[in-house]
């Protein structure tokens, strides 16, 4: 078990050398057979264990993850937290997650560095503008925190944003203050530590190869270090949901897109907060360490490359010269690619399947990070007493077939799209 | 101040001198000089600060790898943060600022942290700042941020452009070193089309820095020579100052022109840069190699440097950081450097060489089986602390320490398709894998092959291979060939505070801890770390780290992982990348016909996707818009107006069977329609939602011509496209965008048919029997001009939309207006085409919002059962067709003097403002001036049958709740008489 | 005759021409365009009269220039054909006569804007502008792709000394610009 | 990406638009097909991690509608083939 972060801790250890800082999760062997396993040791996967584990009272517990945890969508995304959806499907949900982030660091004593600066939706057109004062005001009938600031009020924010020369002029935002960033990688270290004090297993490099399936009911796992049996099974691996689940032979709703992200060379700090670009593709914000974190649209064509293209990078740096004419001299450091699980609505799933005892998490699309909180809460409510979280009910596998989709961005059923 | 380490020979133009400030001092240096090495020749050893401590840094190397002399660029709006020294060309005037520092660079408060550092390891923050809660906002994170970054940003926008540029060919080169030379000789020979490219003003590479000859003359002449044939050929591009960022998917390269970068600002239209997109058949990678460092104890002090960088600055800049230098090496090329140096007349202290059996020399000191145990001098080297063989310590003066821990080949664009470079023993180096991007071939150092000779042969030898060339190769000239071996010597044993990340402070101490904390795979390793995270991505210290890690864990270095490299290779201006894209070229705008004459008329312009629209036409006296807009629609109702409706997409539907196929894409019927008229249309999307709406005229029997709305002519273009071609490829239909080939104006108004009558030939009846409601048809106006005039109404008046060739558009438009005199004509704007059909009651791109269904918009019974149409199976899903579905009604404010927003929620007349009693939204909110209040169009649940109620619209954003009532969404002419008239 | 005037694409009463480092560019507003797509089952007949009408008909990629009217490919089994404003101002009522019932025709005139862009090596123009293998780029090609963003198509009379860049008439204005600052950063 | 073009050769796929699974094709017949067969049509994905039958649309180029078989793990694209010929292959025709 590990024991407690503290400011006296750390003090305490530089002055003995470092010497009792121990392992933040152990690496034990699996066992022969857990009441409950979680595929995928992400920031989904990890936060299901947590809750499991403390709100559901399930440490017979493990973690699968076939490479290294935080090693998906998690250490590799724009770090963005928000809540500032239109849908009552959605709305819920995301500001349940973002209470669930107010609160993370105490949580799980660790410093994930959530950070509220907040977050404005730039507004560019008279259209636009309904369609932000529709949906800022469905978040405050939901109980969350929205700001609709009129063109001198994001001047006054945001003085370095382009009003002199834009083909596209500001005329307004919504904020809502309380988004934010977060230390990407800690919220999956965070997680991690945190499970694994509360007794889950966590098996790195454990490569699931199958599902071990008899008369409709899922018994376990096969993987690359043997069989596991469960007596639930929980798959969160978005982005690489299709791979998995076909080995169950399910057919989803989701395709597999290349989602690229950029960091520049670190600069004194210069953006308040997150600012995203209503008339092109591009978010940005800054992180701690000074680099300006942004990103754009998906690539558009399916992959499972996690590496992108050009004309993406240049679409993006396009839409960001469009809005900041100061960034031109700032360079663009790194480039990466993470997969996403678009699905057919632009909404994500949390539901069982038609297997007994396979359950299943993601079709989080390119807002996975922000849900990691609530949504490891949805899904540890889901195993645990095996029907869906009060936030979580709408996001079902049959909700295509109803007619009840959750298209926020009302595109329809062409995934990239959303 | 002179330059008082400036040594002789080299390759610099000692005839002209160059002035250039850094810090506020002035200095000199020559053509040819880098930044770098002009400081160095003035005796400037301290150019920045690292990240976390703030340790005085220096120098490392003497190209783009460096780590820690960045400076602040220019000045002003041309202000270029975390620029490197070693790469910036020297020119006249050039300012440059040290970054992260305060005061100043010498005596910098921060370094404070320094002092702290046993409290500032590895990941310390995730333990801490965490109470109380409310602090890390509002005292931390604010600290800590002040800290962050490096350089600043200027905050004005960046004065240059850039360009961006495609090219194409059959061999591109990465890499003008001996490698790359030859194997541009050798396609070039072939007749092959060729682009060399190299990240360094000089082509060369490493043959301008070393005193390597080539058959008889030095390596530096037999580059000249070869560069200045290689200029004479057709079929060679040189790219010098072009450096190759990416190797992306099938064989498509990103690479950074730097035009102007070496002068003090372009010229003018000139780019700063150029971003090529380089479409190659074959590639080959003569990236070369980097030399690695030593991690010891205080490896970090200005002074300490790659050798082969001290090396460099010696041959090819003729400068040296001190008039007395040690070398630290594990290997022979450390004595290369040893010996260049002394050449030069530099005092060599010693060359400590890890090697028991170390080479001796006869003109300097070798202690073999020796090691660097620390070194001391707060700004800059002055003593370094040598263990030798037999244990005891002894101490060297010198300015300067060359390092040499070996090479590490530059493998990195071998990676960019998430290729893995694999470890090789003898070279204990990674070595490009085999998953290399397509179509490329690596060679030279970057392949492993150190020596000139190997360097020149695998250039030609990979040439030929990836060409296919036939036929005995030309001889491969004369040159050293000395094997190569390295034996790794990554650390000094017991050193904790030895730099591996000079920039971002990590030491061989922070990964220790990284592996007793559990982080010990090399992902975690550099997020924990942050090792190799830098702006110079690592490329110093990622092996170092990865290799102690291996140590301490116990497993071979692969094991432990191979850190992938992504694009780009070097960090690449945003501005580059965006070139011409910005500012108002962001995206092309499209003008209407009659934009010119509008602009004449002082009209106000709004930008609908990439159109400019006339939004209204303000006169004399009117001093809110709502004065002008009320002003049209008032007039417009009463007599005529006229506005430009040009934007709306226009498809040309033909064929035998363009009947059948408009029945399939449209949810209602076609099929049966007249030739001579024009019907409204919704088209769905196969999921069941609407998707656009507009009207289909028919021409002809085989001739259709369907509109669309603005926002969504690209999109229906080609979904019609694909029901076409592969949902229904033997209907014989053709379908060409007609979208900008005809200027089209709605005429409407109770006097529209008097003012069209004006213009049209009086060899067409448009009387409302001859052309009825909805009638369409070719005519001629003006005596004889072309014209097609459909009667369809979007304000609910008496109207017509008349389509003349575009060029004649502007002038139809000012006779429309000289006819109209007599009707008191208005030309109105999209504000007030907005007005009149939310008065209709008409849906638009609001209601049209993808969400929303036939039965939403109150056309369910539009949608054929008696046919198959795109959407129509999937329209029929239960959730779907709710008896609480949303229904499209009215909104008007119960007061009139009240206003309606749109996007405010409807909510139930009582109980609390919240989701669980929000029952539908407003869309779209006009102020009527018909109706002399404001109005709306909204979905309410089951609103089809709630006209009359009382409810709630609350827009708690713009702090707005109004009692309103719901009514039918038709607030003007329910009947249609009007538009029938 | 009717007396209304007509406005280039530009949007004066004369074509613009720019010469800016010996390479001019040469707004076109004499250019009568129309489109044809053949129907479906008449595509053989159709190219039978189009040849006559053209002189041969080209194929994917290509464009014919010899005769009066020319023609470039456009998509399968389609192509514009292209006259003198002059000769011929109502050439889809000429084009439909000659074709018949082979093909759908539409007036494509005032559709486009066109450029015609000469002088020494307008390649280091074009390499600015679009994304086309120069090197393999002939007299009679015409390509099609995207110039700032905008669908164009790009039509060689000489290699690397004139081509002719059609774009959509209405960002005429954005287009022109786009040619003329690439010609600015060559000179 | 390059994709090429049957009859234009290889063009850069910033020319084009990308739609998703070439299935896409395989409309059911609205005589005989079930809600179910609507509702896997319109909603359901192989999404393969491996070769990938797709359509794309030559957007700025020539507005053909293509099949393309890339692979999604490594972009390799091996076939590229008129979608009209490609439906009308599966049996389509009005």
């Amino acid at each position: 078990m590990t024991s407690r972060y503290s400011g006296l801790r750390v003090i305490k250890e530089a002055l003995t050398g470092h010497k009792g800082w121990r392992p933040a999760w152990r690496e034990p062997d699996p066992k022969p057979y857990y009441d409950i396993i979680i595929i995928g040791g992400g920031g989904h996967g990890l936060a299901t264990a947590h809750y499991l584990a403390k709100i559901y009272g399930q440490s017979n517990v493990a973690v699968i993850e076939k490479g290294w945890i935080g090693g998906g969508n998690v250490g590799r995304n724009t770090t963005i937290i928000r809540s500032n959806y239109l849908l009552d499907g959605n709305e819920p949900f995301y500001e349940h997650s973002l209470k669930l982030w107010e609160g993370l660091e105490q949580d799980l004593n660790y410093n994930a560095m959530v950070s509220q600066r907040g977050i404005i939706n730039l507004i560019h057109s008279d259209s636009q503008r309904d369609a932000y004062i529709r949906r800022g005001n469905a978040m405050r009938l939901n109980g969350a925190d929205a700001e609709y600031l009129d063109e001198a009020a994001v001047r006054k924010e945001y003085p370095f944003l382009n009003f002199n020369d834009a083909r596209f002029p500001i005329k307004g935002g919504l904020a809502q203050r309380r988004g934010g960033t977060v230390r990407h990688d800690a919220v999956a270290w965070g997680y991690a530590r945190s499970a694994d004090s509360q007794g889950v297993d966590i098996l790195q490099n454990c490569e699931v190869t199958g599902f071990r399936i008899d008369g409709g009911v899922c018994k376990g796992v096969e993987t690359s270090r043997g069989f596991i049996g469960a007596g639930k099974v929980g798959c969160a691996v978005a982005g690489n949901s299709g791979k998995l689940m076909s080995m169950a032979e399910m057919r989803l709703p989701i395709e597999s897109h290349v989602l690229q992200a950029f960091v520049s060379e670190g600069l004194k700090p210069v953006l308040p907060g997150v600012i995203t670009f209503g008339a092109g593709h591009f978010y940005v914000s800054q992180s701690d360490k000074g680099g300006l974190v942004f990103g754009g649209d998906i690539d558009g064509y399916n992959s499972y490359a996690q590496r992108g293209n050009l004309p993406v990078v240049e679409d993006v740096c396009e839409s960001g010269m469009a809005i900041m004419p100061m960034i031109g001299r700032a360079r663009l450091l790194r480039m990466w690619g993470g997969i996403m699980d678009m699905s057919m609505d632009g909404s994500p799933i949390i539901d069982r399947t038609h297997i007994d005892g396979l359950y299943f998490n993601g079709g989080w699309c390119y807002g996975g990070f922000k849900a990691t909180p609530a949504s490891g809460f949805a899904f540890a409510h889901l195993l645990a007493l095996d029907e869906p979280h009060q936030t979580a009910k709408a996001y079902r596998f049959d909700r295509f077939a109803t007619g009840h989709m959750i298209d926020e961005k009302g595109m329809g059923n062409q995934p990239n799209l959303h | 101040m002179t330059q008082v380490n400036r040594l002789t020979g080299g390759q610099i133009d000692r005839e002209s001198t160059l002035s250039f400030r850094f810090d506020g001092k002035n200095f000199s240096g020559h053509p040819g000089d880098t930044l770098a090495s002009a400081l160095l020749a003035n005796g400037v050893r301290l150019m920045g600060r690292s990240f976390k401590y703030h340790r005085p840094r220096g120098l490392m190397s003497a190209g783009s790898e460096e780590p820690n002399a960045l400076v602040e660029l220019r000045s002003g709006a041309r202000r270029e943060p975390n620029t490197r020294t070693t790469t910036a060309e020297l020119f006249d005037g050039l300012t440059a600022r040290s970054q992260n520092r305060w005061p100043s660079l010498a005596f910098d408060v921060m370094a404070i942290n320094d002092r702290l550092s046993r409290f500032l390891t590895a990941g310390f923050y995730y333990k801490t700042f965490m109470w109380p809660a409310a602090f890390w906002e509002c005292v931390y994170e604010p600290i800590i941020r002040r800290a962050a970054g490096l350089g600043s940003l200027s905050m004005q926008a960046d004065p240059d452009i850039y360009d961006k540029g495609f090219q194409h060919c059959d061999l591109l080169v990465i890499g003008a070193g001996p490698a790359g030379l030859t194997a541009t000789l050798t396609a070039a020979h072939a007749g092959k089309q060729v682009i060399l490219a190299d990240e360094d003003f000089r082509m060369g590479g490493r043959l301008n820095s070393g005193r390597f000859t080539i058959d008889d003359m030095t390596g530096a002449d037999w580059v000249t020579k070869v560069v200045a044939e290689l200029a004479t050929l057709p079929n060679v591009r040189l790219m010098p100052r072009t450096t190759v960022i990416g190797a992306f998917d099938h064989g498509i390269y990103g690479a950074l022109e730097r035009v102007s970068d070496h002068i003090a600002e372009p010229a003018p239209g000139k780019p700063r840069q150029i971003l090529w997109r380089i479409t190659a058949a074959k590639t080959i990678l003569c990236a070369g190699a980097t030399e690695r460092p030593i991690a010891f104890e205080n490896n970090d002090r200005p002074g300490i440097m790659l050798a082969s960088a001290l090396r460099s600055y010696a041959n090819r800049w003729a400068v040296t950081p001190a008039k007395k230098v040690s070398i630290f090496t594990n290997n022979d090329d450390g004595h290369r450097t040893a010996q260049d140096l002394h050449r030069l007349g530099i005092k060599i202290a010693a060359v400590i060489d890890t090697r028991p059996d170390a080479p001796g020399s006869t003109d300097y000191e070798v202690l073999a089986g020796a090691e660097v145990a620390n070194t001391t001098g707060r700004l800059g080297l002055t003593f370094v602390e040598v263990r030798q063989s037999d244990g005891s310590m002894r101490t060297l003066e010198c300015g300067a320490l060359g390092v040499s821990g070996g090479w590490n080949p530059n493998v990195h664009l071998t990676c960019h398709q998430r290729g893995r470079p694999l470890w090789n023993e003898t070279l204990s180096a990674f070595l490009p894998g085999e998953d290399l991007p397509p179509g490329m071939h690596v060679a030279g150092a970057a392949d492993g092959q150190f020596s000139t000779h190997g360097a020149l042969k695998s250039g030609q030898q990979a040439a030929r291979r990836a060409l296919g060339l036939r036929g005995r190769p030309p001889a491969v000239p004369e040159a050293e060939d000395a094997p190569v071996t390295q034996t790794p010597f990554w650390y000094v044993a017991g050193c904790e505070r030895a730099w591996l990340d000079q920039q971002n402070d990590v030491t061989v101490k922070d990964v220790k801890l990284s592996h007793q904390e559990g982080f010990r795979s090399v992902e975690h390793l550099k997020r924990y770390s942050t090792l190799g995270m830098a702006t110079d991505q690592g490329k110093t210290s990622n092996l170092g780290g990865l290799a102690i890690m291996a140590e301490l864990a116990g497993k071979p270095i692969p094991e432990v992982g191979t850190t992938i490299y992504r694009p780009p290779y070097t960090p690449v201006p945003i501005g580059a990348l965006a070139g011409r894209s910005r500012g108002k070229n962001f995206k092309p705008v499209r003008l209407t016909p009659s934009h010119h004459w509008a602009k004449e008329r002082g009209a106000v312009f709004v930008e609908v996707g990439n159109w400019l629209r006339a939004q209204w036409f303000p006169i004399n006296g009117e001093t809110h818009w709502r004065q002008s807009v009320d002003r049209e629609v008032r007039q417009t109702r009463a007599s005529v107006g006229v506005c430009d409706c040009t934007t709306l997409g226009k498809i040309d539907v033909q064929g035998t069977e363009a009947a059948d196929f408009l029945n399939k894409v449209y949810c209602n019927g076609f099929a049966k329609l007249a030739v001579g008229k024009t019907r409204y249309g919704l088209m769905l999307r196969e999921d069941g939602i609407a998707m656009d709406d507009g009207t289909a005229a028919r021409l002809a029997e085989d001739h259709f011509v369907v509109t669309t709305t603005t926002a969504n002519a690209a999109k229906v273009y080609q979904h019609l496209e694909f029901v076409h071609q592969c949902l229904f490829p033997d209907l014989d239909v053709q379908l060409i965008s007609t979208t900008e080939a005809w200027a089209q104006y709605a005429v409407a108004g109770p006097n529209s048919r008097r003012l069209l009558k004006k213009i049209v030939d009086p060899a067409f009846d448009i009387s409302n029997d001859a052309f009825p409601f909805m009638a369409c048809g070719n005519i001629t106006i003006c005596n004889g001009l072309r014209a097609r005039l459909f009667r369809i109404s979007f304000s609910g008046e008496l109207a017509y939309e008349i389509a003349v060739p575009s060029r004649y558009g502007d002038a139809l438009m000012r006779r429309l207006m000289v006819e109209g005199e007599e009707f008191d004509v208005v030309p109105y704007g999209t504000e007030a085409l907005g007005v009149m059909r939310i008065e209709k009651g008409h849906a638009a791109g609001n209601e049209l919002n993808g969400t929303t269904t036939a039965l939403n918009l109150g056309m369910g019974r539009m949608v054929s059962k008696k046919k198959d149409s795109i959407g129509s199976k999937l329209s029929e899903r239960p959730g779907l067709n709710e008896a609480e579905a949303l229904m499209a009604v009215g909104v008007q404010p119960k007061n009139a003097e009240d206003k309606i927003t749109a996007g405010g929620h409807l909510v139930s007349a009582d109980g609390p403002l919240d989701a669980a009693h929000d029952q539908g939204y407003v869309t779209s909110a006009a102020h009527s001036p018909t109706l002399g209040k404001m109005i709306g169009l909204a979905f309410l649940r089951n609103g089809g049958s709630r006209h009359g109620e009382v409810m709630r619209l609350a827009s708690p954003v713009t702090d707005l709740t109004v009692e309103v009532e719901i009514t039918s969404a038709h607030f003007v002419d329910p009947e249609g008489e009007r538009l029938r008239a | 005759m009717h007396d209304l005037i007509a406005i280039t694409a530009l949007g004066a009463s004369e074509p613009q021409v720019e010469t800016i480092g010996g390479i001019t560019c040469t707004e076109v507003a004499n250019l009568a365009l129309a489109s044809v797509a053949a129907r479906l089952g008449g595509e053989a007949a159709c190219r039978e009269r189009l040849a006559s009408l053209v002189g041969t008909v080209p194929a994917a990629g290509k464009a014919e220039l010899t005769g009066p009217f020319s023609a470039k490919w456009v998509g399968p089994d389609q192509w514009m054909v292209g006259v003198e404003y002059e000769v011929q101002n109502d050439i889809a009522a000429h084009v439909k006569a000659a074709l018949g019932n082979t093909a759908s025709v539409t007036e494509q005139t005032d559709a486009w804007s066109a450029f015609d862009l000469s002088g020494q090596r307008i390649n280091r123009v074009l390499e600015l502008l679009c994304n086309i293998n120069l090197s393999s780029v002939g007299a009679g090609s015409a390509a099609r792709t995207s110039i700032h963003h905008l669908s164009c198509f790009v039509i060689c009379r000489v290699p690397n000394a004139n081509v002719r860049i059609l774009g959509p008439r209405a960002s005429a204005t954005s287009l022109h610009s786009a040619i003329t600052t690439a010609m600015r950063s060559v000179r | 990406m390059l994709i090429n073009h049957p009859l234009l050769g290889p063009r850069d796929s910033s020319e084009f638009i990308y739609l998703g699974d070439a299935t896409l094709i395989d409309r059911p017949d609205p005589e005989t097909a079930s809600a179910q067969d609507w509702h896997d049509y319109a909603y359901l994905r192989d999404n393969p991690a491996g070769p990938h039958r797709e359509l794309w649309f030559h957007e700025a180029g020539d507005r053909s509608w293509l099949v393309v078989t890339r692979n999604t793990v490594t972009h390799e694209i091996t076939s590229v083939e008129l979608a009209r010929d490609v439906a009308r292959s599966q049996g389509r025709s009005k």
